[in-house]
């Protein structure tokens, strides 16, 4: 126990979790949109994380930013993050959409039981994964430089980096555009309507396809949102980057009530916060049984989560 | 083709109608199944494109059919509770390494309980830590169960595979008594000497293959003993409908309970083998993927039935390592150089991309398995069928 | 007749959030009788029966069976103390047989555990014997002795019905509690299955019928008590109660009333 | 029906039968050392991660191997070696029955590997038994050397050279007062943070572990930058290495990083980039020798990509092994030998290979380096003094 190094670093660890909490976030709501409509634990999602990076490193070292080259001017980087960001929303997304279509809706069509489509996720994340592995010799790859790292608030010890700051507010305004696109346009009611009751949906003139497609579409676009933060802040990715990242986005969902959308942003930001405190107290190696504890202790109090389930109807 | 199918309907209807006949057939298969590893019966077939592709050349066969053993043991071990009582466990390989380190520790010379803590002074021998292995498996599955079994469906997904990380990071902290990635070596080996005086149980897979598949048909037995009893009414039962059983009188909880120490045991007399074997443990195989391979294992073969773990388990080992040597016996090409990138195509380093293709074209094609519950397959008829007629009138 | 009280529920208040569902209800079952317990839709019929076996545990007040407070105790508790009931949509366990089901209910009193049913042991086999004895028994009572061997999901409704009755059962209870078992039946159905519920209050059972449906409940029950909006309303013999003018305005109220 | 099931019975079971008998009178024909004296068609075996997480690491090693015998097949064209790869997914679980395969192919008359400490342990045993010679290109864990295995040999210096060797590189060359010391948990990284401890004493002021996959090291810099360290010691390897450096770096930590040969890879100056700069990593290994220069060369020719860690190790023990079937050494006894004997300075990786009787390198000719990274390249800084 630290509690010198807790208290010491109390300020910075809460902006170092919380900006890990909002990636979490962005990936756990990914998770939590496939569960909320397709009651689905959609395992595959981590390597669409994971192409997302490597769309988005593509995209800059084809820029002719590499990892060993100079910092770019903020102009330059600003155009590039967004570039990035693009891209890997696109690749996350497509790769999502594909998954979607070639590992879950030929078991759809023919009604198969929960379990089989965990068994093609785990299938999907597994080929997703090994080839990206060996297209890329299963070695890691370094970020270019981008935003600069003095801080932009720096108070008695207390420090924001740009690209702390810009994780989180960009983080919370995706969150912010989701939210509003599922609760106010049409397409968000049909993902609710199909959310509650898919059968009754279907027969009101919705059509589920399109919105389960929809649904896969807007949690690989949020990935790759994710991936493109992930990128930046860790410097680095590899082809097996997803699955632990992945593991605790999930987590992140189930804490804040997976299926509910709110319930993702917390969750994430939660386990964050919980992870960096965690670390500082007991040491980094132990940040994983915390959070984990952390998890099953409130499943113990709260069985549905933080905030419940609430894109669809409470669990039969 | 209507003769090939005609003729496996007449000789399976021969089968499942005659009881000596199947056990007959049975007893037979067992026997192939323990002279399997010899290499000498594939030289001795020797039906090229049948036989020799078959064998494992990137592996030595009696370790791939030992590690199919032990995979079998788990995957019966967590069918009786993803399959029976229908609890979705993703953290089963932590009762294997409750198995493992428990006969690691007993048995090594080098274990920190002898040299550091003085708990005991000289190793124990194999067979005695093995039961000890399976109580202990045992009680964490009770220790484990009696929190979490509160939470139902994914949420005990979850929760369950945080038990095996934290099993696994405290298994990886070396100041421990498990001493973390350093391990725990020189594990003890079962009693037993051949003829000559050399040691039965060595580093030769074979008699380890042995023992664990007469471990395999143990288990089978003691667990069919269970499923068609009281208790394995009352799993299916908590299964189907867990509001519906309580109020018929099953004491849902207790049960969940029984099912996971089942499982658990099951896992654990798995883990004990394994570290009999392997002769070194440490904390780097009892990662999340190994628990949600075995997961796989299960419902690929079809959960809720012993014979489909089984073909699950066979499987999701033999396949990877049978692609291992594919690539050499058909002569495929290793790279592919595009946009002057060497692309690795060898289906030894594609195995596990090989093996997810696998998992998703049989789950679209026999979603309740390969080999599922009579009932079950008869259950995903009817829904097909409901989808059909559902599809017809919308 | 000895009126000797069998299921008292006292004052029983039960409240989810802020809305009432169950609002002092107080009536009691005596051993041996037939009690209906009709409403309209909504009224808390289910509500009450569910704070009965236990589903619930009610805001206030108490129910005791046979003089015991039971409320808070675990279900299967409740079950093994004598009360069995069936539910409004059907819940067999789909996958398992007919036998299989009714098996589940006579194991409410076994106490083979894994070591006796790993091991054989002679009581597991003394147990599955008086178990699947006592199954077909039932089976025969309720008349679908012949579909023993098919698998619930693949029963016709009305036979469902049945088997779930039989499933309760088989956990011999002294009460049984009947949730709209007509539910869904034709006239000729339902009057068969009069002729059951007699048959079982025959047979030494006190039961407790809820149903939408006036007459059928009029025909077998001796006595009835009508809930609406989680209240009693009235409690009587069958003439009295459909005299009741308070009983006429809440079925009359309900357009779909039966 | 039943005549007919009788004989599908009956057949099966003499088929059964018959084949326990063939098993029964057939021995093992693969056994140690059946050559016949050929030193064609010979293989040299490789054994590590050739896939999963840990691909990363021994891939560039494997390929050290694979341009050693290429370019001895180049020069041989009529009697050719070549490379048998046993992929353990750097796994001890998977390690017996490779090394069992490995023993059972009597044309491998020796072996690089493991990669690994931990599936050293599982496999050497194995090796032991068959006394098929094995050199270990990268597994640096001490106690390898103190089980009594003749076939062992490690081609570099073992976690003792090292960590003591950084510890004071930390203390007497950069006499830094306040260290920090962060390892990975794995056998390699922990062993030397360990070593490294025990002589850098009070001068640290943090530590913290890590664990590997881990991505994400905002705890640790915060209390990097807390503890007010000028110099970090890393034990680890650069897949978090180097993240965790870029990290560091963007919270404003200025101080000096360290890291064993974990981190000594081109990989770590590609991820970390400018970051890079400055960085030291200690190295059980002599500097750049004219040769090394094309191996280099000829390496990214070859793979198209920089050298890993210990690819030169891997290179130059696959050139011992080739030295020996050169000379005729060809079968398992004949290399076991030949490498007792042996003494020589590799070509890329500038260490001179004599080994003891217990495996481990002749400690008079483990020298530990320190390198710079400057301009994204591995700058020989010294030679750290053996006290």
């Amino acid at each position: 126990m630290h509690f010198d190094d807790l208290v010491n670093g109390f300020p910075n660890l809460t902006t170092t979790g919380l900006t890990q909490g909002a990636i979490y976030a962005l990936i756990a709501l990914g998770y939590t949109l496939v569960y909320g409509v397709l009651r689905l634990i959609n395992f595959a999602h981590s390597e669409v994380f994971m192409f997302g990076t490597f769309g988005a490193m593509w995209t800059w070292g084809w820029l002719g930013f590499g990892s060993t080259s100079g910092r770019p001017g903020l102009g330059t980087a600003i155009m590039l993050i967004a570039l990035g960001l693009v891209v890997a929303a696109v690749v996350s997304g497509a790769t999502a959409v594909v998954v979607e279509l070639v590992a879950y809706r030929p078991l759809r069509r023919r009604n198969a039981p929960p379990l089989a489509f965990l068994i093609t996720a785990i299938g999907a994340s597994f080929v997703l994964m090994e080839l990206m592995g060996a297209a890329t010799g299963r070695i890691q790859f370094g970020m270019p430089p981008l935003l600069p790292s003095n801080p932009v608030i720096n108070v008695g010890g207390w420090r924001i980096t740009p690209l702390q700051l810009a994780t989180f507010v960009v983080a919370l305004v995706v969150m912010f555009a989701l939210d509003t696109f599922v609760q106010k346009t049409r397409f968000g009611r049909g993902i609710r309507a199909v959310a509650q009751d898919a059968n009754t949906a279907a027969l009101m003139g919705v059509n589920k396809g399109k919105v389960i497609a929809l649904v896969f579409l807007l949690g690989g676009l949020l990935a790759g949102v994710a991936a493109v933060f992930h990128n930046m802040k860790t410097g680095n990715t590899r082809f097996n980057v997803g699955f632990l990242i992945g593991l605790k986005a999930f987590a992140a969902a189930v804490l804040g009530g997976i299926g509910n959308l709110r319930g993702a942003l917390v969750g994430g930001l939660l386990l964050g916060l919980v992870e960096s405190y965690g670390s500082a107290l007991f040491g980094s190696n132990w940040t994983n049984v915390i959070a984990f504890v952390v998890l099953v202790v409130l499943l113990m109090f709260r069985p549905t989560g933080l905030l419940g389930e609430s894109l669809g109807r409470a669990r039969a | 083709m209507s003769a090939v199918t005609d003729l496996w309907h007449r000789v399976t209807g021969f089968f499942n109608q005659s009881k000596p006949a199947r056990i007959g057939l049975i007893v037979v298969f067992v026997a192939f199944l323990y002279v399997l590893p010899n290499r000498e019966f594939y030289e001795y077939l020797n039906i090229p494109g049948v036989w020799i592709p078959l064998y494992t050349t990137g592996n030595d066969m009696a370790f791939v059919l030992f590690t199919c053993t032990w995979t079998i043991l788990l995957a019966l071990g967590l069918n009786v509770v993803v399959g029976y009582a229908g609890l979705l466990d993703l953290g089963f390989f932590g009762f294997f390494a409750v198995g493992a380190y428990t006969v690691a520790l007993m048995t090594s010379p080098e274990s920190k309980l002898i040299t550091e803590y003085n708990w005991f002074e000289s190793p124990y021998p194999w067979l005695v830590t093995v039961p000890i292995a399976i109580a202990l498996a045992l009680l964490s599955g009770v220790l484990l169960g009696w929190p979490s079994l509160r939470v139902r469906g994914d949420y005990l997904a979850i929760v369950t595979l945080g038990f095996a990380e934290v099993i696994r990071i405290i298994a990886k902290n070396q100041d421990w008594i498990l001493n973390g990635d350093r391990g725990i070596p020189q594990v003890g080996h079962p009693p037993g000497t051949w003829p000559d005086g050399t040691p039965i149980f060595q580093f030769d897979a074979k008699p380890y293959y042995w023992l664990a598949l007469t471990m395999v048909i143990v288990a089978v037995f003691l667990i069919r003993n269970l499923v068609r009893s009281r208790v394995g009414r009352a799993w299916v039962a908590i299964r189907e409908d867990e509001d519906a059983a309580e109020l018929m009188g099953v004491p849902t909880f207790r049960f969940k309970l029984w099912a996971f120490a089942i499982g658990a045991a099951v896992g654990g007399i798995s883990g004990s083998l394994w570290a009999g074997y392997n002769n070194f443990v440490n904390s780097a195989t009892f990662s999340v993927e190994n628990s949600i391979l075995v997961l796989a294992a299960v419902l690929l073969g079809g959960a809720g039935n012993q014979a489909g773990a089984i073909l699950g388990g066979f499987l999701v080992v033999y396949v990877p390592e049978w692609l291992r040597s594919v690539g050499d016996v058909f002569g495929w090409p290793k790279t592919v150089r595009v946009f002057d990138i060497n692309l690795d195509v060898s289906p030894t380093s594609l195995r596990y991309a090989f093996f997810g293709v696998l998992l998703i074209v049989v789950m679209i094609f026999r979603p309740q398995g390969l080999w599922p519950n009579r009932r079950r397959a008869a259950e995903f008829k009817d829904r097909r069928q409901a989808v059909v007629v559902g599809e017809g009138v919308g | 007749m000895d009126r000797k009280p069998l299921l008292e529920v006292d004052n029983v208040t039960l409240r989810f959030g802020g809305v009432v569902a169950l609002d002092q209800v107080n009536f009691t079952l005596y051993e041996g009788e037939i009690l209906g317990l009709i409403g309209p839709n909504g009224a808390g019929k289910t509500t009450c029966f569910n704070a009965m076996t236990g589903v619930y545990l009610p805001t206030e007040g108490q129910i005791r069976f046979r003089g015991e407070q039971i409320s808070g105790r675990k279900r299967f508790r409740i079950t093994k103390m004598g009360m069995a009931r069936t539910f409004q949509n059907i819940r067999l366990f789909p996958e398992m047989t007919a036998l299989e089901n009714v098996q589940v209910g006579a194991d409410a009193h076994h106490r083979t555990s894994v070591p006796s049913a790993l091991l054989r042991l002679p009581r597991h086999w003394q147990e599955e014997k008086q178990g699947r004895a006592l199954a077909e028994e039932v089976l025969d009572f309720v008349g679908i002795r012949h579909r023993i061997h098919e698998v619930a999901r693949n029963l016709p409704y009305g036979d469902q019905r049945r088997l779930e009755i039989a499933r309760a059962l088989a956990t011999r209870p002294t009460l049984l509690c009947l949730d709209e078992p007509a539910a869904g039946f034709n006239p000729a159905e339902k009057a068969s299955l009069l002729e059951l519920i007699r048959k079982i209050r025959d047979s030494g059972v006190t039961v407790l019928l809820i149903e939408h449906d006036m007459r059928l409940v009029m025909g077998v029950t001796d006595r009835i008590v009508v809930l609406e909006f989680g209240k009693k309303i009235a409690e009587g013999s069958p003439a009295e109660v459909r005299d009741n003018p308070k009983v006429i305005a809440a079925y009359l109220g309900v357009p779909d009333a039966a | 029906m039943r005549q007919r099931f009788t004989r599908v019975v009956g057949g099966v079971a003499l088929f059964a039968l018959v084949a326990v008998g063939a098993a029964a009178c057939k021995k093992d024909d693969a056994g140690p050392g059946g050559t016949n004296g050929a030193a064609c068609g010979l293989k040299i075996g490789f054994f590590g991660a050739l896939t999963g997480d840990n691909a990363g690491l021994v891939t560039p090693i494997k390929q050290g191997a694979e341009l050693a015998v290429a370019q001895y097949n180049d020069k041989n064209k009529d009697c050719t070696v070549t490379l048998a790869e046993f992929d353990s997914q750097g796994s001890a679980d998977k390690a017996p029955g490779l090394a069992t395969n490995a023993v059972n192919d009597a044309k491998i008359v020796a072996m690089i590997g493991p990669a690994f400490s931990g599936e050293s342990e599982a496999a050497n045993p194995i090796f032991e038994q068959a006394k098929l010679p094995a050199i270990t290109p990268s597994a640096t864990r001490p106690s390898l050397s103190t089980k009594g295995w003749t076939i062992f040999h490690r081609g570099v210096g073992n976690d003792l050279a090292q960590g003591p060797a950084a510890a004071r590189y930390i203390k007497n060359v950069l006499k830094a007062e306040k260290v920090f010391v962060v390892d990975d948990q794995s056998a390699y990284g922990a062993g030397l943070v360990d070593e490294a401890k025990k002589i850098l004493g009070t001068a640290i002021v943090g530590s913290d572990k890590v664990t590997e996959k881990q991505q994400e090291f905002g705890a640790t810099v915060s209390k990097v930058t807390g503890s007010g360290a000028t110099a970090l010691f890393y034990g680890g390897y650069t897949a978090e290495a180097a993240p965790f450096l870029k990290q560091l770096r963007s919270q404003g930590w200025q101080g000096k990083f360290l890291g064993g040969d974990g981190i000594n890879d081109a990989n770590f100056l590609s991820v970390a980039g400018k970051d890079s700069e400055g960085v030291i990593a200690t190295c059980p290994c002599a500097p750049a020798t004219a040769a090394k220069g094309t191996f280099v060369q000829d390496f990214k020719k070859k793979f198209n990509a920089d050298p890993g860690v210990y690819a030169d190790v891997a290179y130059d023990l696959a050139n011992i092994f080739l030295e020996a079937f050169q000379t005729g050494k060809v079968t398992r006894a004949d290399v076991q030998a030949f490498l007792g004997s042996y003494s020589k300075t590799g070509a890329a990786s500038g260490v001179t290979y004599k080994w003891e009787a217990n495996g481990e390198l002749d400690p008079s000719q483990v020298v530990v380096w320190a390198f710079e990274a400057k301009g994204n390249a591995w700058v020989p800084a010294q030679e750290i003094p053996k006290s």
